[in-house]
């Protein structure tokens, strides 16, 4: 098995001490050392995420709100209902926009969509961060992100591994035509035929329920006897991934992305390999911090990485890996 | 003959008059709007009504359109679920006809072929229900997963962008100060809608549809033609809703607009048109899905937590419902 | 004279049943000609055929004025100069009076455009040339059947038609409305034209027709000119056999047993203190012109409409009847008038229907006993020779008729002590009348206090120990048979509203 | 008299006389499936019935078994939207009474309260369509929006791990060889609903109301009464449903359902009950909800993109009910 060994994974464990101990969170992570100032309370930061409805984001929020109290400044927190639903999170966008926060943190769920609610947020003045995922504008003075595409490529390294470098390999991913959903499996699909020519890549199918995507891997290991490894993007397809392979009562690798209760428990009893998670209450403390810096008229790094790792029975312990864990 | 003489008409009421007296009816669902308007101007901060109102009419412009189409289809009886994809795939069509990576062809021709997809896909819809006898809920649920897979399928499961600044502007643009194009298209679709539902022989033939398919059809009436013709109207506002929708972020998302057709039938029916068919009200389909945008804007406003955002909404719903019932109750007791 | 219109060798079988064999009718033009026959005749069906509305089997030929025709559809039929008052409603409720009326005719719009007042104005010519009064702008849904029937009227008529059939108009009218509308049907009547009249009603079939030809189980029996014979030979063409019938009742109630007690009733609409009592063994009738609110009172009585005022005694004990479910419970039965929306489930099976008043006798536990619902269906339904091929038949498919008896059935089985019939007859054929006067005399030998709502004088004075008469919502007076008369039930049916007002004051 | 005799009717048919009968009414889509299976069997790789029945048994019992209770819902010419939703909610609901974290109740007390909570829901919905008159769509649109508002309140967002192995064993475990128990358990429910809705007074009703409320009402039976308790079977139905989709993975994700209950009704209604009520078929129910799951798990072993997979779907279903027409059509007009 292997440990964390990202394209930046040194930033990773570092980056990942977490808003946990946060009395000092500004030099675990933030490249630009400025300090930050603490607000009076009657501001609001708002956060546009990509959904509501997942622990992730609820985890991203917790850490959003961390960093408002402890900087004395409130925290408003919405998403879409699904993340197709890019109009409908362009719409939170401008209501946010309207209810004149002093800073805007914003998830596209679509990079190049949002042009003309930004232009409308630049020219009200309100500084706007991008979260999670990057916008193809100017305007965002900063983006908090984890690099999804190497997330997959870490994912797809293990799963590589796991399987002796060869073999029938399947995606369930999460979501079709989201930019993370691509990258994900994208990201995952590319190193592998780069890295791993005796990898046989199946179709990708995608599965954002539980339930789909239990039957998803059912169909794939039926219509794929010889199938040696499938992979989950996010957490509702990894678990469901893995009961599909167990339904099957096939002996199939599975590699998961994100976390949760059910993943963390197939983690330590061995069912799953393994999985990549990122830093979902980091990139909300960051996102926060990010925004009351940007008020306070500080300069910001281009980009302000949240980090991701791949953990596994054997490291899921670890302080700065169960950091980034959530049930 | 009878003594309880109904006796010749009180004299011909004028136009303004009727107008009024109609617009009492659907007094209920604008007090309701009024009530949840003046309730978030109290309670949400910075819900000024200078800067929420034409932000809720831009933003409910779309779902709006196509509620007033679906009118005309919840007004013969029929439902349909397709609207919501179908508006994807009418905006996915149009990324294609206008995009500078797809046709790229000019505005003008773009819009006609997108309004003529929107009637093609309602033509199927009608030929399914009316010709083939295939229940509307079924012919329409089929419609739904079809476009789906048709939107993501042209579309490669890829946004589009229409870069073209004029498409934009069909929302975005002010030719009336403080009122987004989008708006005043919406009230203009709105008064057309209502004009085809009042006084044109596809509205009168549509509801007597709704209220009674055999004698409308024993009264010589081809019901099969003006059921198609209504599911083709309701497929040109639904590809009208797709222009202002994608207009807007001049931009098109393939996989949107699934659970948008529950939201559709919400505002029709919250506006007063009998899910039974029969009757239908233009003028409270437009202010149900005022209100829904009203809710929607105004609980995020008063930073009401998501989840808590749904069951508001959907007491809300109820209540107004609710409320209609009781007032119509009340009003046909007396 | 010449022959308008010829039918010859009509045939039509639905599945299971064989509506017609072989029928011939002729129709010459200035006559009215009656169409008699039991229910489940083949009467509505033969009307349909010529309407366009069925297509007949092979071999039918319909001539229209010497010329072979093929109706193709009811506008076809229309531009031949065809068209029909169904027997069944057939109007658009959310509709207005003039929008009902001038549905999908040719010129009620200009470039797909309809012009509401134009509409309202020319119903208001029609119905004023007519001598209806009637409101072109009100809701054909708050409209009690026989106004609506009026309208179905005006309508067949405005269409300026050579052939008009009327298939029972007058099942929901009055003797008055009866009147008028054959003061409608003379003037229609002209050397170009022709009317075919169906009717149970034997003294209409009498007045206004001038042949009269007669189907019996889908089979052609005869013509006759009504002149030329006597009622009851028709009626023994139709049914085969002689029925007679007495004029009044041959029973009379024994005890003094007040059953049902009803004090003081009102309703927010129409009904002012309307009081009465029915003893055990009676037959009470109710009379009254349309809309006078006999239908109210039993509705109000039942608990289907709410009440204003009023109590009601069942047994000398106050019962308090708040919904349907109540006052069955209590051992009232309601029979509608209006069979299609309130009496009938049309896609449940003969069985079913029977039985659904009485279901808490069929079950054991929630579980239903279907073994006993299809003996007492079949029961029943040989009791009362509902014309079906089997209980298991579902009820849309059995004639109007034959659904009204289903409907009797059923508070037949509930056996109430209680039994409230509103127009228990309409629609039902002379032979079957009979058995329905007899049954209701049966169940009042029983012990049953009845109430009869009816339109037909006759009726209510063949079958009644007592009349109420109704008017404007009050009783406005009660006769016993013996005294009463048609003419004195029509004064008390006419009083004025002003009278009304000064006793109440 | 007549000449066509009630009499006797062809002397009492025997039950299994009656029982195929009506299973031939349901041929079709029993049909429908078999063509549906055996092209599979052909033209998807590794497609093997031996591998596959019990796959699509066990995957299609929780849908089939809201199903089951839509049907009766369906057979009142209602409608329930809250069925999806309220799945999840009765699963998260399951995930707090049985769940370590939360009451940790034990297996069986555990399973009753989850029962009750979908037959508190379903009391909902009845009492909101029966008593208070709201439409159907509205009343259980509402509840959508309340129970998945509800659901991720209550979860606090987060999925629920339900560790016991015997709450897994509901779904998972094999009684009888070859078949999970979630197979077994969708099979017996759906004979009790076939005996409630063809022996039962709530049937009987049910569909009596489906096909003229006011008639029924006039009968004497308390409509609101029997309606309301459609709703509450409903809602039992939707608890077992909730019990076996998280039995299987002993997980519960409360973001889910939305969307499931088009589905649902898609497989009553393909399986031959009628949208309008007074018509409804358990077995044909069964065979819809088999059908939809064979396609979704046939097309994916075929490797058709999931884009097509929608197309096809869409179009197999508008097949289905229209051949069924088809087929009612000639049986009525012979
Ligand atoms: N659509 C149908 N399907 C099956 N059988 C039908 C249908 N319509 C009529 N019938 C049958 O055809 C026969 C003739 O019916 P029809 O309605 O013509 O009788 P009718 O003479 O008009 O009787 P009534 O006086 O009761 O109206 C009846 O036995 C009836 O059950
Ligand atoms: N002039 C009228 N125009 C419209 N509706 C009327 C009129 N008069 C009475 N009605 C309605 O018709 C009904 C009259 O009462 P009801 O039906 O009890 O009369 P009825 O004596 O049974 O007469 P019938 O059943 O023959 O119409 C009431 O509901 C009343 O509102
Ligand atoms: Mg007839
Ligand atoms: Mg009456």
């Amino acid at each position: 098995t292997t440990t964390s060994s990202a394209p930046a994974p040194a930033e990773t464990s570092a980056s990942s001490s977490a808003p946990a101990e946060s009395s000092a969170p500004a030099e675990s992570s933030a490249p630009a050392e400025g300090d930050i100032p603490m607000g009076d309370g009657t501001q609001t930061i708002y956060l546009v995420s990509k959904g509501f409805q997942h622990r992730f984001w609820q985890a991203v929020k917790q850490g959003a709100e961390q960093a408002g109290e402890e900087f004395n400044y409130k925290v408003e927190f919405v998403g879409p209902e699904n993340e197709q639903a890019v109009t409908q999170q362009l719409d939170q966008l401008r209501t946010a926009l309207q209810s004149q926060p002093a800073a805007i943190g914003f998830a596209a769920l679509d990079s190049g969509a949002a042009g003309p609610v930004l232009e409308e947020i630049q020219a009200a003045n309100i500084p706007i961060i991008a979260f999670d995922s990057g916008v193809d504008s100017d305007i965002p003075l900063t983006t908090v992100s984890t690099d999804n595409r190497a997330a997959a490529a870490e994912a797809a390294k293990n799963m590589a591994e796991l399987i002796g470098n060869e073999g029938t390999v399947g995606l369930v991913c999460h979501d079709q035509t989201s930019a993370t959903g691509k990258q994900r499996c994208e990201g995952f699909q590319e190193w592998m035929q780069e890295n791993a020519p005796d990898v046989k890549l199946l179709e990708p199918q995608y599965a954002f329920e539980v339930g789909l995507a239990a039957n998803t891997a059912k169909a794939i290991i039926q219509a794929n006897p010889d199938i040696a490894g499938i992979y989950g993007s996010n957490e509702a397809s990894a678990i469901g991934t893995l009961q599909g392979a167990v339904e099957s009562g096939a002996d199939v690798v599975v590699v998961g992305f994100d976390s949760g209760k059910a993943q963390l428990d197939a983690i330590r009893n061995g069912d799953m390999a393994g999985a990549i998670t990122q830093s979902p209450v980091k990139m909300g403390y960051e996102t926060v911090v990010a925004a009351i810096k940007a008020i306070d008229g500080q300069e910001l790094p281009k980009v302000i990485d949240s980090g991701f790792a791949w953990y596994d029975a054997t490291n899921i312990d670890d302080p700065e890996i169960a950091a980034n864990l959530y049930e | 003959m009878s003594t309880v003489a109904t006796n010749a008409a009180p004299a011909e009421q004028s136009r303004v008059q009727q107008f009024i007296r109609s617009s009492l009816q659907q007094l209920f669902v604008f007090a309701a709007l009024i009530v949840v308007f003046v309730f978030f101007m109290i309670f949400a901060p910075n819900f000024s009504a200078g800067v929420v109102i034409p932000n809720i009419l831009l933003q409910a412009a779309a779902i709006g359109t196509m509620a007033l189409g679906a009118t005309f289809v919840i007004g013969t009886g029929g439902i349909d679920l397709s609207v919501g994809t179908g508006m994807t795939f009418s905006a996915v069509m149009a990324g294609v006809f206008m995009s500078a990576e797809f046709m790229n062809l000019p505005l003008g021709l773009g819009l006609l072929l997108v309004l003529i997809v929107g009637a093609v896909m309602g033509l199927v819809n009608g030929l399914l229900i009316a010709y083939l006898h295939i229940p509307p809920f079924i012919a329409t649920l089929a419609m739904m997963m079809v476009t789906r897979g048709l939107s993501l399928i042209i579309s490669n499961a890829s946004s589009i962008k229409i870069a073209n600044p004029d498409y934009s502007a069909i929302s975005n643009g002010r030719i009336i100060p403080f009122l987004s194009n989008a708006a005043l298209i919406f009230v203009i679709l709105g008064i057309i809608a209502a004009v085809i539902l009042g006084k044109t022989l596809l509205g009168r033939y549509a509801l007597a549809i709704g209220s009674n398919e055999e004698a409308t059809r024993l009264s010589g009436i081809n019901v099969k033609f003006w059921k198609a013709l209504v599911y083709v109207t309701a497929g040109i506002f639904t590809a009208f809703g797709a222009i202002l929708y994608s207009g807007r972020f001049g931009f098109v998302q393939p996989a949107e607009g699934l659970g948008m057709e529950l939201q559709v039938i919400a505002a029709v029916v919250i506006g007063g048109t009998s899910l039974s068919g029969g009757r239908a009200n233009i003028v409270g389909t437009m202010m149900g899905a005022l209100l829904m945008m009203t809710l929607t804007v105004g609980l995020q406003m008063m930073g009401v937590a998501q989840q808590w955002q749904l069951v508001v909404t959907g007491i809300v719903v109820l209540l107004a419902v609710y409320a209609d019932i009781l007032r119509r109750q009340r009003a046909s007791a007396v | 004279m010449t022959t308008l219109l010829e039918l010859k060798n009509v045939s039509k079988t639905f599945p299971g049943v064989k509506a017609l064999s072989n029928v011939h009718l002729d129709l010459n033009a200035g006559e009215v000609l009656g169409l008699c026959g039991e229910n489940g005749a083949g009467k509505s069906t033969l009307m349909k055929i010529l309407t366009g509305i069925y297509t007949p089997d092979p071999g039918a030929e319909i001539w229209l004025q010497g010329k072979k025709v093929e109706v193709r559809n009811t506008n076809h039929a229309r531009d031949l100069g065809l068209s029909i008052i169904h027997q069944e409603l057939n109007m658009v409720p959310d509709l207005t009076v003039a929008q009902n009326l001038f549905l999908g005719r040719p010129g009620s719009h200009r470039a797909g455009f309809v012009d509401d007042a134009k509409l309202n104005a020319q119903a208001a010519d029609l119905f004023d040339r007519l001598g209806m009064r009637l409101n072109p702008k009100a809701y054909v849904r708050d409209l009690s059947v026989a106004r609506q029937q009026m309208v179905e009227i005006a309508r067949a008529l405005s269409y300026d038609s050579r052939i008009l059939v009327m298939d029972e108009p007058t099942a929901a009218l009055t003797l008055a409305e009866t009147d008028a509308l054959f003061g409608m049907i003379r003037d229609f009547v002209t050397p170009e034209t022709g009317l075919i009249y169906i009717s149970h009603r034997m003294p209409e079939i009498e007045e206004i027709t001038d042949r009269v030809s007669v189907l019996r189980d889908g089979q052609y029996i005869g013509t006759v000119v009504t002149k030329e014979v006597e009622m009851r030979e028709i009626i023994s063409m139709m049914v085969g056999r002689e029925v007679s019938g007495d004029a009044r009742p041959r029973t009379m109630p024994e005890s003094d047993e007040v059953v049902l007690k009803v004090q003081g009733l009102n309703t927010k609409k129409l009904l002012r203190d309307v009081s009465f009592e029915v003893r055990k063994g009676e037959v009470l009738g109710f009379a009254g012109l349309m809309g006078a609110g006999r239908t109210e009172v039993a509705r109000a009585v039942f608990g289907a409409d709410p009440r204003t005022g009023g109590e009601i005694f069942l047994h000398g004990k106050k019962v308090p009847i708040r919904n349907a479910a109540d006052a069955v419970r209590s051992g009232i039965g309601y029979l509608s008038e209006d069979r299609k929306q309130f009496g009938v489930l049309l896609d449940q099976d003969v069985k079913a229907n029977t039985a659904m008043a009485a279901m808490k006798d069929f079950h054991i536990g929630g579980f239903i006993l279907d073994g006993k619902i299809k003996t007492v269906g079949t029961e029943y339904s040989q009791k009362l020779r509902v014309k079906t091929p089997s209980v298991n038949q579902l009820l849309g498919k059995l004639s109007g008729g034959n659904q009204q008896k289903v409907v009797i059935a059923k508070w037949l089985v509930r056996n109430c002590d209680v039994l409230i019939f509103d127009e228990p007859t309409r629609g039902i054929d002379v032979g079957a009348k009979e058995e329905i006067y007899n049954l209701i005399e049966q169940l009042s030998t029983q012990g049953k206090a009845i109430i009869v709502i009816s339109s037909e004088l006759p009726e209510v004075l063949r079958v009644s120990h007592r009349i109420a008469v109704m008017a404007h919502g009050h009783i406005t007076g009660f006769l016993d048979n013996a005294d009463a008369t048609q003419e004195n039930i029509m004064e008390l049916a006419t009083v004025g509203k002003a009278q009304l007002k000064g006793n109440a004051a």
